[in-house]
Formats: structure tokens, sequence, C-alpha cells
């Protein structure tokens, strides 16, 4: 909610909360005198502290909450130690590592060893620019919003290379180029599931696309139609990819590569990374939210159309609503993210390619084209107003037939079954050792 | 099976794999792991309250100093070596610790070595068992040489009792001299006797040359 | 449960008189009068003579019967007063469930025998490892050199004689010689004069 | 532009993995000749962790060697005092009741789970899971608690000694194992439904690491490796020391159930399922124990035993990771003449060369944890 707050903040310059500038002293001089050029710095200044406050803040708790969810899912405690129930651990941990000293490899390639964390955290928080938070909550209502979240989403790309190839570390450079293997792959079926839906909202804006999703939650594109929704399974197992968490973590397979990429990084440095890692997860579980379950949207047809037609102060509050709407949705997608590291083994790198190429992008394909296809047969209203309604059933219901299909098999690994005694003439082919020499 | 087969599989092992660590985070009884009470969190008194210690949990050793007869059989069987012992069963000396029929002047254990094989508490003599295992286990420290524990007070060993133990060498030498100069002196005494004795068996027998003969 | 180690004691005699020295026990007072040291043991084994290593082990290892599939463990003693260095090896049959010993004496100045890595790749790492400790010299091994010591160790620290460095590159590296080790050597005489003298008070002078 | 006809220029790697290196599970070197992400061809570098445990077994009483074994096989300490006692017992010709051999039938018997555990929850990390880790360390933790209450300590027991076992069990313990092993069924399904069945898993461990039988026993591998390869060799079966050929249990081997017989997850499903008959074994010498009679121990700890002049034993028991031998020779002193320990990791992890060639690097960490070796007893 703080972070909240001084989003609204930001969003100043919209006009929404009148905010008497002018009147301070050294910025209020600037203004009159160069408003042409003061009036967009101060506003990029203002952004760019938000959306670093923003990042900071998310990324604490975040990785709080996943250590309290590991826990859990581990029986145990989870950090304790520092304030109540640990909550101030990643503080402190935080402090440390801005505390720690910055050492730079001796035979590392100094510029690109550090500009590269630098690329990569300018890429992330670019991302946050288009991102939609409220009605009038969004730094920029680009019309290519969701073109530009994919490329400032591949500048990351260009910085994990700097990094690892200026590090001098041959850990570093495996990571480097599982990394950026992973990311460029598993941008087609990101796009592509961008495009599956940029074909039914008409619209690569991020705001129209969340707009077009109000009323009821089965208007949602998830329930769009039943592709949309394999298709939105397909992005949030792209988006893993290419946020690298488990099972997609071998860029930084701390059990094969040490960690990766950011090997011989420490401290503010390493920090940057590691808030742009975090921040990676929060945005493409929020551009997921937004492309799929409604972005800011409540889901509840009388409340969307409260918070549209709101003025004044309700408008304030109906953009606060719409922030704890989004973010609860985004959050949401975050926790599935970490549920899924703390269960899941890591995949190997033909696999992950495999993953992308065999089973991701003809997937995608099909939920383009098919997508499509039903938009243009049924022409959204086969059914007059029930139809949204309708499609919602028939996604509910595919999915829950899957999930009674898995549980209604045995399990996979019967212990009772796989111990049956061998007999003795199964066993004993023993092969001939000697002949070897 | 197939592509779609192993599609298939796959996701319902991951769906199967989610429902266990699913069934732990919602359920706090899970929890298994206690949080320590670290030394400095706990009360002056609590400091063996650490909760399910069974009664054979070897811990850092206590000393029963009045009934150890320095024997050395501990220090003897240790594996690492990382027993000390000094003292004298000469005599007294002054300051020393008292044990049975024996002044301690130092006894010390180094827990940068020690590995708690509990050899030493096995060796210790039937007529003393002085030596045990206690249930306290919390000895961290920032630097090696204060893991040295000195037994006699249960503390740890601090460079005020190295001094106590340099001079005290010094007596304790002194002690070991007299009791070799006494031993001498009693060994001379005997010798002497031993010879008297010899003489005057020699002078009877010189005086009765012929005894043994007569048995003949 | 496949042949004894007697059993394959007899039959190795059988077929190879002229390779083996010594077989059992009672092998060892006939053979070696001089040598009253020689090792009996609990279970039988078979002295090879050093030149003929190689094919007794080839026998064991491909007669039918015995087909000694898995080698165990290479073990090697250092028996410097009879300035020998004996070369055990522990050979074990899957197929068959059974166990032998093959020893070999090898001259303690110049211990060389015939690697088996041809015939076990197992022996390879146990080689190197009784090349690097022992200092045998196992002919024909593929990549003899050390393996649990550095490369540039000097001497086989499993040797009787071997004596510790003082340093290794600069790191101290003794054995571990503080005040620590300073106990009287009368403390057993002690600790029996104090149990005397106990049992006296207790038992009083009567006892 | 690639001109056509012109080869793209490579350039061979030399990876260095470890000594510190968290995949190697402990100081192990492996030298890495890697093509890409191709391991090539792999050399191994050990003896960091070397201790000179034979040469410091000739300096030290027989009992006092006790502790140096528990730090051998530091997972598996219970099995290393097992062995060597049995050595020693052989060697010294002692007697030990029923009622000690069933109490340490069930002790090691708890051991090998606690081993195994360990062996299944790192390799869940190895390949990145990292939850079945932790559930397996929590199990773990309940028989070194068991451990504690019998021995007083939580990793080297030093507890079966030349004799029989060091201390007698509280009267509740009989009850504790059986609660334990209670358990222990259930939550071994819980780690199928985890790892062993996990589709992720099963693709990274199935037909990586293809150990062939004969390959196996020509380098000299044991245990769950070699039984991983499809043979059926276990020498609590072959030979039976303790009270072995009294209790009844199966020995499972590899089948190949997702890929060829001998795979990593062949190797894997054997320390799964010897966990469960290990629990068969415990529950058989519990009973066996509650109505045995005798003494604990039959010699006192702190005398020291002296075996006849010239006697040499070679005494091989069945550990967790593979078959381990004492070789002790006896002067007739106090302290042994020569102690050779044949530690079965070292045999197993000689093999890992030979299987590892071709494979890509995450596979290199999957075939090392398959092999499951312990750094202590390799370097000893």
């Amino acid at each position: 909610m703080l972070t909240g707050l001084l989003l609204a903040a930001g969003s100043a310059g919209r006009g929404l909360i009148d905010l008497d500038l002018t009147s301070l002293p050294l910025v209020g001089e600037m203004l009159a005198e160069h408003p042409t050029i003061a009036w967009p710095l101060l506003m990029l200044a203002i952004g760019c502290g938000v959306v670093i406050g923003y990042i900071t803040v998310f990324s604490l708790l975040a990785v709080y909450a996943e250590r309290k969810i590991s826990a859990f899912m581990q029986s145990r405690l989870g950090p304790m130690e520092v304030g109540p129930y640990g909550l101030l651990q990643t503080a402190a941990d935080g402090l440390k590592l801005l505390a720690k000293e910055d050492i730079i490899p001796r035979d590392a390639d100094k510029l690109l060893y550090i500009i590269g964390p630098i690329f990569v955290f300018t890429g992330v928080w670019l991302s946050f620019v288009v991102l939609p938070y409220g009605p009038d909550l969004i730094v920029a209502d680009l019309n290519v919003g969701l073109l530009f979240l994919a490329a400032v989403a591949s500048i990351e790309v260009v910085g994990v290379l700097m990094a690892g190839w200026a590090s001098n570390n041959k850990w570093a450079l495996f990571g480097t180029m599982r990394m950026i293997t992973q990311l460029v792959s598993y941008e087609i079926p990101i796009g592509l599931s961008f495009v599956a839906v940029v074909a039914i909202s008409g619209s690569l804006s991020m705001q129209e696309i969340t707009l077009d999703q109000q009323g009821w939650f089965w208007n949602w594109y998830l329930f769009r139609n039943p592709f949309l929704f394999v298709g939105f399974f397909l992005y949030f197992i792209a988006s893993l990819a290419e946020t690298k968490r488990a099972p997609f973590d071998l860029p930084e397979a701390e059990s094969e590569l040490v960690a990766g990429f950011h090997t011989e990084y420490t401290g503010m440095r390493f920090s940057l990374f590691f808030l742009a890692e975090y921040a990676a997860m929060y945005v493409v579980s929020a551009t997921a939210a937004v492309l799929f379950l409604g972005g800011w949207c409540t889901g509840f047809a009388f409340i969307d159309s409260w918070m549209m037609e709101s003025a004044g102060f309700q408008r304030v509050l109906a953009n606060v609503v719409g922030l704890t709407s989004i973010t609860i949705k985004a959050w949401f997608l975050v926790a599935v993210m970490m549920w899924l590291r703390w269960t899941l083994p890591r995949i190997r790198l033909d696999q992950v390619m495999y993953v992308c190429l065999k089973v991701l992008l003809p997937f995608s394909f099909g939920v383009l084209v098919f997508s499509t296809l039903w938009e243009l047969v049924t022409d959204g209203t086969l059914f007059g107003d029930w139809w949204p309604l309708f499609q919602f059933l028939i996604s509910i219901g595919g999915f829950g037939l899957l999930m009674m299909n898995f549980m209604a098999k045995e399990r996979p690994y019967d212990i009772e079954a796989d111990f049956r005694p061998l007999r003795h003439s199964e066993v004993h082919a023993a092969p001939d050792a000697g002949a070897r020499g | 099976m197939g592509y779609f087969g192993d599609i298939y599989d796959v996701s319902k092992s991951i769906l199967t794999g989610m429902g266990v660590t699913l069934k732990y985070f919602v359920n706090p009884k899970t929890i298994t792991t206690v949080q320590y009470k670290r030394p400095e969190r706990r009360g002056e008194g609590e400091l063996h309250e650490v909760p399910h210690l069974p009664d054979m949990h070897k811990g850092i050793h206590y000393l029963e100093t009045e009934e150890c007869i320095m024997c050395w059989q501990c220090a003897n069987i240790c594996p690492v070596d990382c027993i000390v012992i000094e003292g004298t069963r000469d005599g007294e000396v002054e300051g020393a610790y008292q044990g049975n029929r024996a002044n301690l002047t130092r006894f010390t254990i180094d827990y940068s070595l020690c590995i708690y094989c509990n050899l030493c508490c096995e060796a210790c003599p039937e007529t003393s068992t002085c030596i045990h295992m206690g249930k306290e286990f919390d000895f961290t420290s920032y630097d090696q040489g204060s893991l040295v524990k000195n037994l006699l007070t249960d503390e740890k060993f601090t460079k005020e009792d190295l001094r106590f133990t340099t001079n005290a060498q010094s007596k304790i030498e002194e002690l070991a001299e007299e009791k070799k100069r006494k031993a001498a002196e009693a060994q001379a005494a005997r010798k002497a006797a031993a010879a008297a004795k010899k003489a005057a068996a020699a002078k009877k027998a010189a005086s009765t040359p012929d005894t043994p003969a007569k048995k003949d | 449960m496949g042949l004894t180690a007697s059993e394959i004691v007899e039959r190795v005699r059988a077929a190879l008189p002229d390779d083996i020295i010594v077989a059992t026990e009672d092998d060892v007072a006939e053979a070696d009068e001089t040598k009253k040291k020689a090792p009996e043991t609990i279970d039988p084994f078979v002295l090879a003579k050093p030149e003929s290593l190689r094919k007794v082990c080839e026998w064991l290892c491909y007669e039918p019967d015995l087909r000694f599939d898995l080698l165990h463990c290479i073990s090697n003693i250092d028996y410097p007063d009879r300035n020998v260095i004996q070369v055990i090896y522990h050979l074990d049959s899957i197929r068959h469930k059974h166990t032998f010993t093959v020893k070999v004496d090898l001259d303690r100045a110049d211990p060389k025998v015939e690697s088996m890595v041809p015939l076990w790749p197992a022996a390879d790492w146990h080689e190197r490892e009784s090349f690097d400790l022992m200092g045998v010299i196992h002919t024909g091994h593929p990549n003899l050199k050390r393996i649990l010591c550095a490369d540039d160790w000097v001497g086989h620290p499993l040797r009787k004689d071997y004596e510790f460095p003082e340093e290794y590159h600069g790191i101290p590296c003794g054995p571990y010689v503080t005040e620590y080790a300073n106990i009287p050597p009368e403390h057993e005489v002690w600790l029996k004069e104090f149990e005397a003298e106990d049992a006296a008070k207790r038992g009083g002078p009567s006892s | 532009m690639i001109e056509a006809g012109a080869d793209i220029r490579t350039e061979e790697f030399l990876l260095n993995m470890g000594p510190q290196h968290p995949a190697t599970h402990g100081v192990l070197r492996l030298v890495v000749r890697t093509d890409g992400e191709l391991v090539l061809d792999c050399e191994c570098h050990i003896g960091y962790l070397h201790r000179c445990f034979e040469k410091c077994a000739e300096g030290n009483p027989y009992t006092s060697v006790i502790p140096y074994t528990d730090r051998m096989d530091y997972l598996a300490a219970m099995c290393n005092n097992q062995s060597f006692s049995l050595a020693v017992e052989k060697l010294a010709k002692i007697e030990v009741t029923d009622r000690a051999r069933w109490m340490r039938m069930a002790t090691v018997e708890l051991q090998r789970i606690a081993s195994h555990l360990m062996a299944v929850g790192t390799y869940g990390l190895d390949v990145g899971a990292i939850t079945a880790f932790l559930h397996c360390f929590r199990e773990r933790e309940r028989i070194l608690d068991l451990f504690e209450e019998m021995s007083g300590q939580r990793l080297n027991y030093s507890y079966i000694v030349p004799g029989g076992v060091l201390y007698d069990w509280p009267d509740d313990m009989p009850k504790k194992i059986e609660n334990f092993c209670d358990q222990m069924e259930v939550r071994i399904r819980e780690y199928n439904d985890l790892l062993s069945g996990n589709g992720i898993f099963i693709k990274r461990t199935a037909d990586i690491g293809v150990l062939p039988a004969d390959v196996a026993i020509a380098w000299g591998c044991t245990g769950p490796v070699l039984r991983g390869s499809g043979i059926k060799r276990d020498l609590r079966k072959d030979r039976p020391y303790e009270f072995y050929d009294q209790v009844e249990f199966d020995v499972p081997v590899g089948r190949g159930l997702h890929g060829t017989l001998g795979d990593c997850w062949d190797r894997y499903w054997v320390r799964v399922q010897e966990m469960s008959e290990s629990i068969k074994i415990i529950r058989q010498s519990i009973s066996k124990y509650s109505t045995s009679t005798g003494k604990y121990l039959t010699t006192p700890a702190n005398k020291q035993l002296r075996p006849p002049k010239g006697e040499a034993v070679y005494h091989t028991t069945e550990n967790p990771r593979g078959e381990l031998g004492y070789y002790v020779v006896s002067d007739g002193e106090p302290i042994p003449y020569r102690v050779k320990a044949r530690a079965p990791s070292f045999c197993n992890v000689a093999v890992l060369p030979e299987i590892s060639r071709g494979t890509m690097v995450a596979d290199l960490v999957a075939i090392l944890g398959s092999l499951d070796i312990v750094l202590g007893e390799i370097d000893r």
C-alpha cells in the first residue's frame, strides 16, 4: 500500500493530485524559467524514484515471502531472528549487500563488467513504464505498449552477455550462454502469446487491453475462449523461463554452475542482478495479469463501471482499488512461481530447448490460429450476452476434466508394485567381466 | 508414450509434486524445526535448558576435581591428544586445586581438537571416575585460543591461568627434585642398610663357614 | 556359495606349482625357516612369485570354476625387518560368490610388480594409491602418479621408516607437537601406586 | 557471415569443477574437458581431504582407531564402526552376545536409511529439487535423534566397538524405533510423489550415465551402484555377517524402469527401495532383540586389545555406499601393525570418467550424485 501511494504521488503529473510544485523554492524557479525542459525532467526524476522504490520494496517483500514459502514447504520456520518473525531479515541482507566490498576481478573487462548489471536492471525497470495500475495510473500509455515490453525485455540479454563475458570466468560464460539461448528462444512463445491476445483486443496498448476486459470476470481474456485459456499457461511457463525461475533456472543453476553469469559479482552490483530478477518476476506476472486476468479490473462489473465513472476524490480511490486488484493478481502469480520453484527439479539445457521449440512453440501457434478462428466463427455473440459465461464454463470444465483425469489414475510409482521380488533368472545374467582384459 | 503422453505424464507428476508441497505449506503443524535460543538471549539460569537433549548427550566435559588422582589415563587414550594435565602428587603447591592425593595446577581440554569420543571418560579408572561429559554444547568463540577450557574452574582458560601454571611449574619441579632426592636418600639408606645387613650376614657366614658343608 | 579359500589354494597349487612360493600357514614355516616373521593368517592365501603374479592372477580371473571378476582391494604392508614390501590382492567373484587373497613379496629397495590394470580396470586407482603411499612401482600402469598426496610430495608415507616433513611449501605440516603430548612416562607407575595405596586404605592392612 | 565450406572454429574448454563446488559433494576436483556443454573427458583429482587414516591407525590402540573410522564415511559412521569392529573381533577372537548383535543390526540399518536419505536428498539437490532434500533431512534428523539417545552423538558415534556396543539402549528405544519405522514408510511414498516420480526428475536421470554391468564389475563398483546395473550382489545375503542370514529381506536391483538398465535413475531407485528393505530388517531385529539376552559389551571399553602376533584379517561388510573392507594386521602389540581400508566410494568414483564421456555438464552433476560419494572415505 505504501508503494501504491508512492506511485499515486508519482502520477501527479497527470493532474490527479493537485500538488503546487511551483511554490517550492529552487524547483519552482526552474519550472518558471524553463517550463519545457524542467517539467519533463522533474517528472522523470519522480518516476524513476517511484519505480526504483517500488522495485526495492517489492523485492524485499518477495524475498521474504519466498523464504517463508520455501520454509513452510520444507517443514521449517524460515527467517526468525531479525525483527518479529524475521520480517527485517531481507532488509538486513540488503544492507549487508550494500555494505559489501565491490570486487572487480583483475582480468575482467572493467567497462563491460560495470555496465552489465546496469543494463540488466534498466531493461526490467523500463518495463514498468507501460504497466497500468489503475484507470489513470500508468506512466506512459504507449500505443505500442506490448511491443515496447517485448523490446525492453530483450535488453536484459545484452546486459547478461556483457556481465558474463566480462567476468572472465568459465562458469559465468556457461551461465551466460545458457541464459542467452534461453531468453532468445523463449521470446518467441511469449511473443506469440502476446499476438494471440492482440488479435482479439485489436490494440497493443496495455490500457486498452485492460479496458477490453471490463465487467464480470468471465470477460477476462483467460476465459475469452478455450484456446486463450491454454495460451495463459503457455505464457506463464515461458515467462518462468524468461525470468530464469525454476525449473528453468539453469543459467544460475547453483548445483551446476555455482551462480551462473553473476558468479564474480559482489555487493551492489550483485544486488542489481538480484533486484532485476525479482522485478522481472513482478513484470511478467503483472503482464500476465493485464493480458489474461483483466489487469486492474476487479472482475466485478459494478465495481469496474464505478471505477470508470468516478471523479475527483473517488477517482483517486478507484485508482487505489485498481492498484490493489492488479497487485493481488500479480502477487498470486509470483507465489505460484515460488511454489513451482520449491517443488520442481531443474531441467537440462537441451530439454529447455525441447520444451520451447517442440512444445511451447507449436502450441502457441495453435493458440494463435485457433483462438482467432474461434473468434471469427463465434463472432463473440453466438449466445448473446451470455456467451462469455459459456466460454468461461467451457474453459473451466475442460480444465476440471483434465484435473480429474490426473487424479483418477494410479500414482506414478506404486511402491508395493515395484517391490515384487525378482526371479533368479531375471537377475543373474552376470556378464563376463574378465573378458575385457 | 509419445509426444502428448509425455506432456501429460510430466504435467501430471508436476501437479502431484505440487500437491505434496502445498500440503506442507498449508499445514503449520508440519513445521519441525524450533527456534534456537542463543546464549545471549537466554537468562542466567537457563544455560542448559535446551529442549529434547537426551541423557546420553555428550557435551563439554566437567571434572570432579577432588576425585582426580592425576593418573593421565584420559590424556593417554585421547586419540587427538587434546588433554593437558599439570600438577604434582609430591606435595602441596600454593593455589593448586586439591585432587585425590594430587595437586592439580592445570587440567585443560582444547575444544578445537576434542572430538567428543568419550574415550577419556571410559578410560578413567574405577577408583576415581572423575571426568564426565556434560550436557552443555554451546562453546562457540571468535578465536581458537579461547576454545581451551579449564576443567578445574569450568571456565575458559585465560592468560592469567597460564601465568599461574608456569609459576607453579617451578614449584612442581622443585617438589619433584625433592622427591627424587628423598627417594635417592631412601635408596641410599636402604642400600646402606642392605649393605650393612649383607655385611652382617657375611660376617655371620664368615663366623660359621662350615655350616653349608655340614649338609653334604 | 562358492569354493572355500583352502579349496582354491589346493587348485592353485595343482595348476601352477612353479609360480607360487607358499600358500598356507604350514608352508610359511616350511618354506621360509629363516623368515620367522612371515605372517600367518586366518584365511588361506597364495604367495606368488613377483615375476609370475600376472600369470597367477590371469589364471584366477579366467578359470571357469573360479572367475575372480572383481578386484576388491590392493593392500600393502611394509616389513622393514624382513626387507619386504608385501602387496596383497583381495579378489572376489560375483558369479561364484567366493573370495581369495593373493600376496606377493617385493624387495623393499626396488619394489616392482606388474600392473593388473589390463586384467581389472579397478586396479588403476588402487595401484596409484599403492605407489603413492608405499612406493610400489606397478610396471605397465597407464598413469602411475600420486593420487592422494600432492604431486611433488617427497617420500612414501606408509613406509614404516617414513619421516614426516617439517613443512610443505612453507606450510608447517609436521605432527601436531605441542604441550599436549607431555604425558610423563611414569604415569602408569603412578596409577599402580595409587591403586595399591587405595586398596590398602580400603581393605585395611590385613588384606 | 560464415563462408560456405569454412568450418566454424570452436575451442575445447578445460573446466575445473571443484575442489570447491556445490555439486562435487565435498572436495573432489574434476578437470573436465568440454566442447560447449558437452563433456569430452573428465579426470578426478582426489586427496584434498586426505587425513592419513591408515598412518594414524598405526599409532593408536585398537579402541582409539574407532573414532577415526567414524570420520571415514561420516554419513554412515555406524557402518564403519561395525566393519572395523568385526575385523578386530575376528582378529582378536572376541565373542559378541546375541543381544549386542541384534542391537548392532538395528543401528546399522537405521544408519543405512539415514545415509540413503542423504543420498536421495542431495541427489534431488543436484538436479535442483531443494524441497525433497530438506524433507529427507527431516527424517534423517529423527534417526540422528535416536542415535543421540543411544550413543550421545549425532554424527560420529563411535558406538559399535569390538565386543559389542558401547552403551546399552534406553528401555523405550525399541518402541521409538518402531514408531520411526511406521512413519518412514509413509514418508517414502511421499518422496516418490515429490521426486522419484517427477517427470522432470525422470527426464534428467533416466538414460543418463548408463553403467553396464560388466563395466561396473571391472571397475570394482559395489553397493547400490553395482545393483543399479542389475546385478544382485549384497554381502548381507552373499556372505552374511552378524545375523543377516536370520532376517528376511530382498535385494533390490535396477531394472531399467524408465530407460536403460544401469542409468542414474536405477541407482537412485535402488537406494529408495533399500530404505524399505532396511525397515523390514529393523523391525525383525527389534523383535529379536526384545527376546534375546546377554551383555551389550563383552570386553571393557578401556581394555587394551592385543590380538595374536602375525594375524591378518580382511573383513568386508555392506556399507550404504558399497562394500567396505578393513584389512587389519597385528604384530602382537596393542596398536595395529597396519590397517588398510577399502573404501567403496573410492572404487565407485573411479568409474566416473568412463560413464560421463559424451554427456552434458548438467548430466555430469547428475551422474556424480547418483554415485553417492563421500569424500571422507575416498581420501581417508
